[in-house]
């Protein structure tokens, strides 16, 4: 069996675990892996597929840079008679007969549930200081939409200031100790909600030089559950992540061999869902991950 | 034509220091808190030190940029180079080296040979520059993720940590390296001839030829300097979040270092340089992207200030729009002259 | 005997081919049309954004603002189209006038306020990626049937290979170009003043003209990929196309253009970019290697083109 | 002609660049079919006025009036239009265009709206064939000689001419054969009723060819005079605005070739190839031997060789005896060489490097970049040679690009004197010099061999040859024809070796 994947690229740890699960996932199970590294851009992508078709693949997994623009080479796919499965993003197609299933978070939902989180902590009293991923990326926009829906509903909370960090870790210590400035040193501020862990793993740094306890001074809340933040939430710095998980390349190719073997109908989305990670219940899952290790 | 009372040398400095100062007083009406510096347990704190910390490794990048730029050049990999150093000596770190002349001359020493490979591809073998350091730039980035195996390496150095975070004299550590570096090179560039032959070699390549510089020579130098300055930017950037994203440290810094130089008023074809004005260059871009943060505008114009301010402060500096100015003033009071 | 003159040409014209033949020893379904045609498919906006590049190139200058322009292109386009109901031909006849405009105005900026072009163009891009999130964040899909319709026209060749209409877009853009290039007096204009812009100037050349219209001539080419892009995604983003200026500027280059300006030919610039596009599916064919592997090996690979590139033609050209 | 009805009209004008008034009230008038002389000191103005008048700068005061009506140009494409076509002091043409397009650039003729190459090329040859140069206009102008390029710039604004010609130092590098084809196509023109402006130093053409003289001195007018009205003394006074003491022509003592003392330099049959035929001659401390011959005789390549830029292929090198073979033009240097190339603008200054940066350099090299000289040595250094050698300027630190042509020049050459050589091999040092520098530099020429300097000098023009050489080296296709030396030293024996007869 040989299949095509093509990732996004390489841009964050999380992405970087997600790619070596699905290389491993597929050893494991004996599948002949073609891996394509896209490097953030949506032309390689379409360029890898295109060239999956022509090479011949038994099944394509695709993990989109963004949700547009899946069409001509989906249907190109389709005439060869490739199925497609797409995993992480979501692609944004009428005719969703193009591919097979769809195994994904939900942004929205994961904004949600920080907020609700983040409410239920304060009480619904915040001043929030708000981390954005880089500015147009469907992760940023969906969970900015779902983390807004929840706190439109506390009328004391309230978002003072956000800006984009562009995802990285140095830009989150950059732009959260310009933010502490602007806030007058950072004592009205509540809460930091980040888009992710990298973002909010910077600002904890900035906010200690600044001489404030992050977690308990301002409570950090953020998006992935990376490793670097649970030792972030064992230290107390963090309150609270959402799990994200890189883990999809099981469920992927489970879908795949049974869909070959049996062309049967899937539900269009198979949804991921994330743990609320807190300081309260991080302990077993950061046993699994540092002391099996 | 009477105000040739300054030298031609201070006036190139008029218009980059204005346009800092316009920058910093825009500041001045959006945060007023903006100038508060306070001292908090032997160091001084406020946002202007962090204009100059957090312009550390672009002014770095500068410096070597704008050596580079000056012979005619130019160093796209400076970025990556940047990754690789941090990738170098976090990874030297995590696996339990502990002396910090090791992990800080391994870092060093691999930011000098990558500049090594530019200069040589460059100097001796007459690539030109933009695609000698494209490859580098393109293949840097990936070897810095393989020395991380694609992680973001984090580590807790305090020796290391402190070349990022430390306080020296009350200065943000990077800030001191920053004025080290350009003391060293100001003193290696005008203390010696070495400055006038790197104007000479990009002034007029074939003249120089002629008088016998040898101009591959002072290529090489040029680039392994600015491989130098990007390992020590990078090494900053990652001693700074005590961890080595080999993804994004950086990423497009090279861009803004050539901004830095440019804004600073040198040309890209070579020829005269001033470190200086390149790190005012630097200072400019570090307080617009402060200032957009304060300013509280949402992110999605962030792009759209930036390029209007660079026009801005690129036209300040154009002797064009000077003229104009002028004629157009001289036009005015002319006018209300005839009225009065 | 072959005219010196185009040695680099047909340099870069074999090591294509060479690369071309070493993947299909390699690889099964290598050999076949449909990879090919696939080269010109998959880049049809690379190449008419690197042709722009090449005059501007040629003309002693550059230009960074095209992946921007490519961007704000297919925003302007797919909102034009989705929220407004314009026809597409309507949207795209305002995309290139806007974009020709824009172009002059980065020109006549470099030329009468004599401001570097690498930092003008810069500032371009800023100003079009800035202007497109502004006009949509968000990725904006296109549904109007027109563009249906056209991506379902072209020409099946044999071998299962698919001529589309990008493709043929982009071959008759090359084809003009290069007689732009070569046979009228703009392109002579074009290549006099990369050779030396003061000189050309006292041998009665435009230069305000010639400048102008030059980054006029690349931004509407580069308006004119971000359409034939946006039929490649059929939807419009301001994420679109990052770093497409480097990918034009290293085809361009690497098809034997001097970025000093005055000496190279535009149809190097298509063997730039179907280098690239044939580094690329080399890498995807082989399937193995992780993400920082294709980087290096792309970089390596790049390398060895320009080493061989230089080795080859190096005897008897002068490096200066 | 009459002076009613000139065909060009400059009336005070003048011209302001920062910190320099380059022009002043300047009155210049042509007239149809004259050919007119405009003469001047090294920085009179003399090219500024011209690119005033062909739109390269605008005037700050004054008016241009073309047959009667008053002209504004703003480019030079605005002049070509008019008819008036320029050849510019330096060569400014395009070295990566071929010749041929060089020639017609801006008016390459066309068939179905395309570019005829053919034609162009067929046509250009064609028109070269006129000035005795039979060259492949495929090439790119690069591929040719500094003189060459002079020919084919001028061919080109000859061609272009339809009403006023203007040619600033066409001569500068040509050689006598090469003077008297341009005189005569000069000639042909100017009865076709076209109006000739002409710079030159050498005042013998002047009276060659020229109607009519102006005169310009520190950017203002001095006067204009009918040329057989004004004696060559007048002339030269009204330059220099006061009286020589006698003729600058210094007759140096020749002394026969004596056989004692080595050479300084020596060539054994050494060879580069493709562009030198094995040749011998040689150079002792306190010589100069001159190199003469035609338009592409080789004297450049020779040259070149000797210093390095061409690799030797066959015969030896022997710098004081002892053999050579430089790998960079560094070694030779720092064996005690220099060379001061032809093509001023391309292997000569640093355009935006000040005077005394430009002069310093080749000793700073010499002495390698971590000895460097005292900023007050440097000043030093440069003031002294300012003044030596009359170099036209308010500030040392002004960049080379804003100083006349023929201060540029001098600087090059003072860079060279400055950096303390034992050979200097100098080709065309005097180009674009005036008469009044000219007899200087050739005294301080004689006056460093005198301080044991050995020299090689090439020129095209052999009264300068003349009056300095030792030994004169004739070249003819890049071969060695003759040697003279000593007393048989003279124009006329010169002449004759290189004719061949
Ligand atoms: N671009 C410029 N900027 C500033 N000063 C200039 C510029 N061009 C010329 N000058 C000055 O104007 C004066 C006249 O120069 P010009 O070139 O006209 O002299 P010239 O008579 O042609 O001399 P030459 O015989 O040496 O060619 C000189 O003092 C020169 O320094
Ligand atoms: N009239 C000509 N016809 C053909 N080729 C020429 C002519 N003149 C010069 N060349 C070419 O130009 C090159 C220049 O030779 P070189 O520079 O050594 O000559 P030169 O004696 O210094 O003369 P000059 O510098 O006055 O041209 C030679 O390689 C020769 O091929
Ligand atoms: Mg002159
Ligand atoms: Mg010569």
């Amino acid at each position: 069996l040989t299949v095509g994947f093509s990732q996004v690229g390489s841009e964050s740890g999380w992405r970087t675990t997600f790619s070596e699960s699905v290389k491993a996932e597929a050893e494991r199970r004996g599948i002949d892996l073609k891996f394509s590294d896209a490097q953030q851009k949506q032309e390689n992508q379409i360029k890898a597929i295109r060239s999956f078709i022509a090479q011949g693949v038994d099944a394509i997994v695709v993990a989109p840079v963004v949700e547009t623009g899946w069409k001509p080479v989906f249907m190109e796919a389709k005439r060869a008679r490739i199925p497609i499965v797409i995993v992480d993003r979501n692609v944004d197609l009428k005719n969703d007969s193009l591919y097979v299933t769809r195994i994904a978070p939900d942004f929205t939902e994961e904004g949600k549930k920080a907020a609700n989180w983040l409410m239920n902590a304060t009480a619904g009293k915040c001043n929030i200081v708000e981390l954005q991923g880089t500015v147009g990326s469907s992760a940023a926009i969906g969970r900015m939409e779902g983390f807004n829906s929840v706190i439109a509903n506390y009328p004391e909370a309230k978002i003072v200031r956000s800006q984009t960090a562009e995802f990285t870790r140095a830009k989150g210590k950059e732009v959260m100790e310009s933010i502490l400035k602007a806030e007058g040193g950072g004592e009205s501020i509540c809460a930091l909600w980040s888009h992710n862990d990298e973002m909010a793993l910077g600002a904890i740094q900035a906010i200690k030089e600044a001489g404030l306890k992050p977690g308990k001074d301002i409570h950090v809340v953020s998006v992935d559950a990376v490793d670097d933040i649970f030792k972030a939430l064992a230290a107390g710095e963090v309150s609270a992540t959402v799990e994200m998980s890189p883990h999809m390349g099981g469920p992927a190719f489970d879908v795949i061999e049974e869909y070959l073997k049996t062309k049967k109908k899937f539900d269009k989305w198979i949804v991921m869902d994330g743990k609320v990670f807190t300081t309260e219940n991080y302990q077993q899952e950061y046993k699994a991950r540092f002391v099996n290790q | 034509m009477q105000s040739l009372s300054i030298s031609p040398h201070l006036r190139r400095f008029i218009w980059p220091v204005l346009g800092l100062i316009f920058l910093l007083a825009v500041n001045l009406i959006i945060a007023p808190e903006f100038f508060q510096l306070e001292i908090k347990d032997g160091r001084i704190y406020g946002s202007l030190i962090d204009v100059l910390n957090r312009a550390a490794p672009v002014a770095l990048l500068a410096i070597g940029m704008t050596l580079v730029i000056a012979t005619g050049g130019v160093d796209l990999s400076v970025g990556s180079v940047m990754a690789i150093a941090g990738a170098v000596s976090a990874s030297l770190i995590v696996a339990g080296v502990d002396s910090m002349v090791l992990v800080v001359g391994a870092g060093l020493t691999a930011g000098v040979l990558a500049g090594l490979v530019n200069g040589f591809l460059v100097g001796y073998f007459g690539i030109q520059p933009i695609v000698a350091t494209l490859i580098l730039m393109v293949a840097g980035r990936g070897i810095a993720q393989l020395i991380n195996a694609g992680q973001i390496v984090t580590f807790s150095h305090e020796g290391f940590a402190y070349l990022g975070v430390g306080y020296f004299l009350g200065l943000p550590f990077p800030v001191v390296l920053v004025v080290v570096a350009f003391l060293l090179f100001q003193l290696l560039m005008r203390r010696t001839a070495l400055g006038l032959f790197v104007e000479s070699v990009g002034a007029n390549s074939g003249a120089s030829y002629y008088i016998g510089i040898n101009d591959k020579m002072i290529k090489l130098m040029v680039y392994a300097v600015s491989g130098l300055c990007a390992a020590l930017a990078g090494m900053i950037a990652a001693a700074d979040i005590g961890g080595s994203d080999a993804n994004n440290a950086g990423l497009w810094l090279e861009l803004d270092a050539i901004l830095a130089v440019v804004i600073g008023g040198a040309s890209l074809m070579g020829g005269r340089f001033s470190i200086a004005l390149s790190i005012i260059g630097a200072l400019i871009i570090q307080t617009l992207t402060i200032t957009i943060i304060l300013s509280g505008v949402p992110p999605k114009f962030n792009l759209m200030i930036k390029a209007a301010v660079i026009i801005a402060i690129l036209l300040l500096q154009s002797p064009q729009l000077h003229r104009q100015l002028s004629r157009f003033s001289l036009s005015l009071s002319r006018s209300s002259a005839a009225r009065g | 005997m072959i005219n010196r003159k185009f040695l680099p040409l047909y340099v870069t014209c074999s090591l294509f081919l060479a690369l071309f033949l070493a993947g299909s020893v390699q690889f099964d379904n290598f050999f076949t049309l449909r990879v090919f045609v696939n080269l010109f498919t998959d880049n049809a906006f690379l190449i008419i954004a690197a042709v722009g590049m090449t005059f501007v190139i040629l003309s002693g200058g550059i230009d960074l603002s095209v992946g921007s322009v490519i961007a704000l292109t297919g925003v302007v386009v797919s909102v034009l189209l989705e929220n407004y109901q314009w026809h597409p031909l309507a949207a795209f006849a305002v995309v290139l006038v806007g974009g020709t405009v824009f172009g002059a105005a980065m020109g006549a900026i470099i030329h009468f306020y004599k401001l570097q072009p690498f930092i003008v163009t810069l500032a371009g891009m800023f100003f079009a990626r800035g202007l497109s999130t502004i006009i949509s964040e968000e990725s904006v899909p296109i549904t109007h049937e027109f563009y249906d319709d056209v991506s379902m026209f072209g020409f099946e060749l044999p071998g299962n290979a698919w001529l589309d209409a990008s493709t043929i877009i982009s071959i008759v853009v090359l084809v003009a170009a290069i007689i732009i290039a070569n046979y009228t007096r703009f392109g002579g204009r074009v290549y006099a003043l990369g050779g030396d812009a003061q000189s050309a100037g006292l041998m009665g050349v435009p230069i305000a003209r010639t400048t102008i219209s030059v980054y006029a001539f690349n931004s509407c080419l580069a308006a004119l990929a971000g359409i034939v892009f946006s039929f490649y995604t059929f939807s419009g983003y301001s994420l679109a196309a990052v770093g497409v200026e480097l990918d034009a500027i290293a085809a361009v280059v690497i098809g034997g253009t001097l970025l000093t300006g005055g000496y190279g030919y535009v149809v190097g610039t298509l063997f730039g970019v179907l280098i690239m596009g044939v580094v690329q599916t080399y890498i995807s064919f082989d399937g193995t290697l992780s993400s920082w592997w294709t980087k290096i090996v792309i970089g390596v690979l790049l390398f060895c083109f320009i080493a061989l590139q230089r080795i080859l033609v190096a005897p008897g050209a002068k490096t200066r | 002609m009459t002076d009613q009805n000139p065909l060009l009209a400059l009336r005070g004008v003048g011209k302001v660049f920062p910190g320099v008034i380059a022009l002043q009230g300047v009155d210049f008038t042509l007239r149809a079919g004259e050919i007119h002389a405009l003469l001047g000191e090294n920085g009179a103005g003399k090219s500024t006025l011209i690119k005033v008048m062909t739109g390269v700068y605008q005037k700050d005061s004054g008016s241009i009036a073309f047959k009667g009506e008053n002209i504004h140009p703003t480019c030079t494409g605005d002049a070509q239009a008019l008819g008036i076509s320029t050849v510019y002091q330096e060569v400014n043409l395009l070295p990566n265009l071929s010749v041929a397009h060089n020639v017609y650039l801006g008016r390459e003729p066309r068939k179905f709206g395309l570019i005829n190459w053919k034609k162009i090329n067929r046509d250009a040859a064609e028109l070269l064939k006129g000035y005795n140069l039979n060259i492949d206009v495929t090439k790119p102008l690069s591929h040719y000689s500094v003189a060459v390029q002079q020919l084919i710039a001028i061919a080109r604004g000859v061609d272009m001419s339809s009403g006023v010609l203007i040619l600033d130092e066409p001569t500068a590098s040509l050689d006598a054969g090469e003077v008297q084809a341009l005189f005569k196509v000069m000639r042909e023109i100017a009865a076709k009723g076209i109006g000739i402006v002409f710079v030159t130093h050498f005042l013998d053409q002047v009276y060659a060819v020229c109607d009519r003289i102006t005169i310009l001195r520190n950017g203002t007018l001095v006067g204009e005079w009918l040329a057989k009205d004004l004696s060559q003394h007048d002339l030269v006074s009204n330059m220099l605005g006061k009286e020589i003491a006698h003729s600058s022509k210094t007759t140096p003592v020749q002394q026969d070739e004596n056989e004692q003392g080595e050479a300084l330099l020596a060539l054994q049959q050494a060879a580069a190839k493709g562009s030198v035929e094995p040749l011998s001659v040689s150079v002792k401390a306190g010589q100069v031997l001159g190199l003469a011959g035609l338009l592409g005789s080789g004297r450049t390549e020779l040259c070149k060789l000797v210093f390095g830029v061409d690799a030797l292929n066959e015969g030896d090198i022997l710098l004081n005896g002892k053999p050579v073979k430089f790998k960079h033009t560094r070694e030779a240097v720092l064996a005690g060489m220099g060379l001061c190339p032809e093509d001023r603008k391309h292997d000569g200054i640093f355009g935006p490097m000040s005077i005394r940066e430009n002069m310093i350099i080749a000793l700073q090299n010499k002495r390698g970049w971590w000895k460097y000289i005292p900023l007050k040595k440097q000043k030093e250094l440069a003031e002294h040679y300012v003044k030596a050698l009359k170099i036209a300027t308010s500030d040392i630190e002004k960049p080379i690009e804003q100083l006349s042509g023929g201060n540029q020049q001098k600087v090059i050459l003072a860079r060279w004197l400055a950096s303390e050589p034992v050979l200097l091999l100098l080709d065309e040092p005097t180009r674009g010099i005036d008469v009044g520098a000219h007899a200087e530099i050739i005294a301080l020429i004689r006056q460093l061999c005198e301080q044991g300097l050995g020299l090689v000098v090439a020129s095209s023009e052999l009264e300068e040859l003349v009056a300095f050489s030792d030994k004169v080296l004739v070249l003819r296709d890049r071969k060695k024809v003759a040697e003279i030396s000593g007393s048989q030293i003279n124009q006329q024996n010169i002449m004759q070796a290189i004719a061949g007869s």
